[in-house]
């Protein structure tokens, strides 16, 4: 079936107006207010809609049903993830519902199971991801934290980076290598790491965009018990590509760019040169035109994987095309943005990001927040394997070069 | 609907690729493109005869029912196999005037006749969609004086009848004009991909209101040029496609400083970046499709976008296939140029990028952009 | 003319950078970047002493008699330096209105002061070129009454006096305007590369005829905008070269899959082209200021194509130097980030890429085009 | 001195305006138009403009003084070239005159001086180059056609390919393989063939413009005297880089890319759209602006080059930077070119390329000669080493990668 007809198949389009009927009724409307315009959002935020998704049942929506999940196809997960970003959702932390809760569900023991996937569900544990480190990012094979048995513990040294949110994690998922014989990867051990044990140092990373969402994890002689080793020593690096594969067909974010677009619109709408609004000018508007054609084009490109995916067909390399796509469109929105802004004066008022505030802004309204989606966009293109790494993947793996 | 299933396209789409790989090679298409016509007319009664001719006809007139989807399937694989014959004007944009806004009895008579091969039309309106010059249809007692001058008739020169776009009382119209009627003079040249263009122009020409298309009215025309974009699109997305394959191929075998050419980075991402392109062309090529067949309300917006995008595609592409090639590349004798020179037409026809931007950003600037729901 | 041969500017820009490198280091930088000026006032009286500030006003008012060259050396370092102090509007545009509009005893007043790091001096004026929202100065008795409002003024918070733009009779003049008058109001913020910037505005303030620029017409505007624009245009080339050097170290020094990243053959060309953008940014700046320097009739055609051109060149080498450092890049401790929130504003300021090269077809359209003989 | 401030040198301005008005007075009509429409030329155009040169003694000033030259500065040479192509001339074809001619004046012997450079300087003797070989493109040290020594002969045999006009050149200068010891550029020697020996077939290659400018030139058995060897045995590689350092300020064809954009200028002026000439049209006035300042900054790096050169600094880099920007901005405007036509369908009439046709033309006037440009030009960003290789050059050359 080509994508567009399974689009229209009725209990799909049943299930997408199901999903904006909720965010309609059930997104609170300050979460909303603060994602639409960009500002900061507390853990305290992101936890109670995520309760709210948690009650509704659908947060786990695409777990199996044995761990209290729905069974969600490939496209349902998408149209789910779509809608709720399209209604301005705070982004869905995918640390505990997407990586950690299915990698234990998967290959983790039955206490595992029972410890940890509660939590997950209820975002009453908060999860962070201990991958990159300084000399490992994109060749997150080389990571060089150490895992050394002790008894019954790990014990562990190293340093992890680019963790986000790890300042709100109670827990974290690392890759540790736990030998140095062999290929790099097969060397590495899946472990978590409760981030109240002594030796775990947390420290910011400021951002370009003045925000802090990234951390240091600094891992001095930290006592791991060792169940709480996921699976079997050695096999972290399969349980990663597992993760990856399993996440393969979000990397287009169409609901997040389909909701920048909007953004870009009404800012062009908004501002005025020369008298006229931007959205006027003829320059402006085949560039609105070519970003729209550009995300109506990735949208039938996601479809016609959705497709495929539905019929059982996993190719798996999708990740990258989606996330090359997806990230380039994404930068190619807010960079529009910003050039909008820029007619004026690019005046970053950060204090503008904080929902409290009230002085009218220096500047155009709304600008921090667009400023700040736009610079912390620019790496979009870096993190999740460069799209440099992307393209190698697609050249190998694809056209066999 | 069509009366096709998709495994029906499959099938089609199999039987055309076999065509064109037994019977379409390097050395039939050179002697084609040496002929004094410029397409095959041995090929075109074997279409007739397969059935790809009345494939989106009524099967009241002969053909097996289908519509612009396998319309699409044919045009793909003529771009595949840069066939030469006159499947746009005929099938797509006369039998489709004539379907949508033909006579009964100008049905009966041309709709048959395509099907069986008997007869080719072509299609005579501005390339670009904004119709400056204009042909005027002044009445007549007993039907119009047509006078003016329309560039760029694909097929003009074969053609046994042309389809004329007009002026009318100032409203569009379309007329079935024979290429040998008094005052009319055609002017034949090669378009850059080697098809046979005419410039027509037309000196008080009479025609009757029997000739006239009842239908033939401004909505039609705007869905006649919708359909003939998308099959464009679809025409361009085979040529992509096999631009790419021999792009890759050459890459693999071609040896250079010791190596395989296709060991340099460099080159890769930029064939990554063309496999790309052309799979964005597809996907939203056979989106608008898709709700163009059904008659949906996005349709507008996702033809604006196919064409558009697809352009963007056919320029990477053909330069870039050409640019990996090479010397080789640049030469008559291998094919990887004719592939670009096809792209460089499909690209302008029916609207280029930037016209179908400009409309699709103006769309999106008042909201009307086809969000679903 | 310019008071300083090619090897004074030379000497010039070895000294500016000497300063640079020896004390305006990361730390001293970042706790500027956290006063409450957002600049450093030390640093101005350290320029002062230097001679920088007086480098483009005549030798009569305490300068040293350089002009557009010499402060293109000065903002070129500026660039590679990321200095946050505001030569900009002091030197480039308040001076130069008033050295180039303003009465004797505006002269007298203020040029000397500002060589001497007495005064600094802010510019109120639309960032675009177009004039949109107008402050109206209406003729009282003695003076002026000023309404309005004017955004994005660089360092209002810190100005000692702000010249402002504003229509008189319904042609541009400039006023020497206190931001203390009542009337006034400044609201603060930084810029999105950390500079002081201010919205004012004007309800009714009452201007002194001996405050308004006798010489501040439409042409003294024009040549203004283009000075600062050329003025910025170096300042982007020294940030340009700042961050290739620094991106160029770490594709030798970063390793990732057992190699340097500088072996990978794609970051390679990319940063090819970066440095290609930078060159050809810097000779059309160059050739532009040249021609600016003496007059020449082509000034105004370099000038477009220069801010055009250096713009194009910003977007890129500020894009890809972040994305060539990967992670590291995004991080506000490191200092590329600040580079390209540098060249970001940079880039929109006196003109984006988009206004100047509209003005520069519509010239070349129109024959008008600066060609040589 | 500053590139600007150079050319406002009184004697440099003089020079051009010299070459300027000599061109007015002396440049063909017939000709010019030909070159102005993008038409055909056929080989006795370029030598009755070669021989005007000639007889002004400016066909060849760049060679030194002693073998006939005027010994100008790379400046002067620049500055001919560049106002030579902008009047409409034909290109100066440079396979004797810049290429075998100085090679044999500096590497020949007295013998082989006495015998070519009078043919050469008169154009009485047609040469082309046969360096690019079937698996020898953008690496030419791979070059494989052999030439064995026999007595007071060598015998060649191999094939040559992209030999521009050899189906009207009196000598070919080669690289030929003497040995296959060593680094494979060692074994490399330039050797001089005269086209009229038994055993050079020239077969013509048809270019996608439709045109003959190329061919494949076979050597079987081809008998050439010792005495064609030009310096010394194994070091033809060393002649060939002197030669490409040589012309290295003359890639980006400043002349050439003004020419075409004052043909697209006029283009757009003639197209109309909607009833409204294509230059009254926002996106092509912008388009125009771009390549407009993009020919302006060209010119502008030319200018920095050539003041250095002035001074006596060789960097010799040059050319790889002036080949890619002069290469891409030539593919701009012809690009444009062809854009602006498509508004009214490309018509290429290759009759009209022919100077006597006097037929009215199918579709847009001035159209085949455009589109002959347009696909022509697709070959300058792959002849003359390709832009791939050139910018692989300066990563290693300039940025030590």
């Amino acid at each position: 079936m080509l994508g567009i007809d399974l689009m229209r198949d009725p209990a799909i389009q049943a299930f997408r107006a199901d999903v904006q009927q909720f965010c309609a009724t059930h997104l609170p409307r300050d979460i909303r207010d603060k994602v639409l315009a960009g500002q900061h959002l507390v853990k305290s935020d992101y936890v109670r809609w995520q309760k709210i998704l948690f009650d509704k049942g659908w947060i786990v929506g695409h777990w199996p049903r044995p761990y209290g999940g729905q069974d969600w196809t490939p496209l349902q997960r998408a149209i789910f993830d779509d809608e709720t970003s399209k209604a301005g959702a705070p982004w869905l932390t995918p640390f505990g519902v997407c990586y950690a809760g299915p990698v234990i569900y998967t290959f983790g023991s039955q206490a595992q199971k029972d410890r940890y996937l509660p939590g997950i569900r209820s975002t009453d544990t908060w999860w962070c991801q201990g991958y990159s480190e300084p000399g490992a990012g994109s060749d997150l094979a080389n990571i060089k934290t150490r895992a050394v048995r002790d008894g019954d513990h790990y014990v562990v040294n190293g340093q992890k980076t680019w963790t986000t949110m790890a300042q709100w994690a109670d827990m974290m998922f690392t890759l540790v290598r736990t030998s140095s014989e062999g290929k790099p990867q097969n060397g590495i051990s899946f472990l978590l790491i409760d981030m109240k044990t002594p030796g775990v140092t947390v420290r910011p990373i400021i951002s370009i965009d003045k925000c802090h969402h990234l951390n240091e994890v600094f891992l001095d002689d930290v006592r791991v018990p060792a169940e709480n080793l996921v699976g079997e020593e050695g096999r972290g690096w399969t349980y990663a590509k597992f993760l990856l594969n399993n996440e393969r067909l979000l990397g287009a974010e169409v609901g997040k760019s389909t909701r920048l677009l909007q953004q870009l619109r009404r800012t062009l709408a908004d501002i005025r040169d020369g008298g006229r609004p931007l959205s006027d000018d003829p320059h402006w508007r085949r560039r609105l035109g070519e970003l729209r054609a550009r995300l109506l084009a990735l949208e039938a490109v996601c479809n016609e994987y959705l497709a495929a995916a539905e019929a059982g067909s996993t190719p798996g390399l999708e990740v990258s095309a989606l996330k090359i796509m997806g990230s380039e469109l994404i930068q190619g929105i807010t960079g529009a943005m910003v050039d909008a802004l820029a007619v004026k004066g690019l005046v970053y008022q950060t204090e503008g990001l904080e929902p409290g505030w009230q002085t009218p802004p220096v500047g155009l309204p709304g600008a921090p927040g667009m400023i700040r989606e736009h610079l912390h966009d620019r790496a979009t293109t870096i993190y999740g394997g460069a799209n440099e790494i992307q393209r190698n993947i697609l050249a190998k793996a694809v056209l066999g070069l | 609907m069509s009366a096709f299933t998709q495994e029906d396209r499959s099938l089609l789409a199999d039987s055309i690729n076999r065509f064109v790989a037994d019977a379409y090679g390097p050395e039939r298409r050179a002697a084609i493109l040496t002929s004094d016509e410029g397409f095959g007319r041995a090929e075109w009664a074997t279409y007739a005869e397969l059935g790809w001719l009345g494939i989106a006809i009524a099967e009241a007139h002969g053909g097996s029912g289908g519509g612009l989807a396998e319309l699409a399937v044919l045009m793909r694989a003529a771009g595949h196999g840069l066939l030469m014959e006159p499947l746009l004007p005929t099938l797509v944009q006369a039998a489709g005037a004539l379907a949508g806004g033909g006579s009964a009895a100008q049905q009966a008579e041309w709709l048959p006749a395509i099907a069986e091969g008997r007869a080719i039309l072509a299609f005579a309106q501005d390339n670009a969609a904004q119709d400056e010059a204009p042909v005027i249809a002044e009445a007549t007692g007993d039907g119009y004086r047509l006078s003016g001058r329309r560039g760029f008739v694909l097929y003009g020169a074969a053609a046994d009848r042309i389809i004329v776009k007009a002026e009318r009382a100032g409203q569009p119209a379309l007329f079935l004009l024979s290429p040998t009627a008094p005052g009319v003079t055609l002017a034949h040249a090669r378009s850059i991909d080697d098809r046979p263009v005419s410039d027509l122009t037309l000196d008080r020409v009479q025609v009757a209101e029997a000739d006239r298309l009842p239908g033939g009215d401004a909505a039609l025309l705007e869905r006649l040029n919708q359909m003939a974009a998308l099959a464009v699109c679809a025409e361009a997305v085979g040529a992509m496609q096999a631009a790419n394959r021999l792009t890759l191929d050459y890459l693999k075998t071609r040896t250079q400083f010791g190596t395989s050419i296709g060991n340099f980075q460099v080159l890769q991402h930029r064939m990554v970046d063309m496999t790309l392109a052309a799979q964005e062309a597809a996907a939203i090529t056979w989106a608008a499709i898709g709700a163009a067949s059904i008659g949906a309300a996005e349709t507008l917006v996702l033809t604006a976008a196919a064409k558009a995008r697809s352009a963007a595609a056919a320029r990477l592409i053909g330069e870039q296939s050409i640019q990996l090639h090479g010397g080789i590349g640049m030469t008559e004798e291998y094919v990887i140029g004719h592939y670009y020179r096809r792209l460089m037409l499909l690209e302008t026809l029916f609207g280029g990028a930037g016209w179908h931007l400009d409309r699709l950003g103006g769309w999106t600037a008042a909201g009307i952009d086809g969000e679903k729901a």
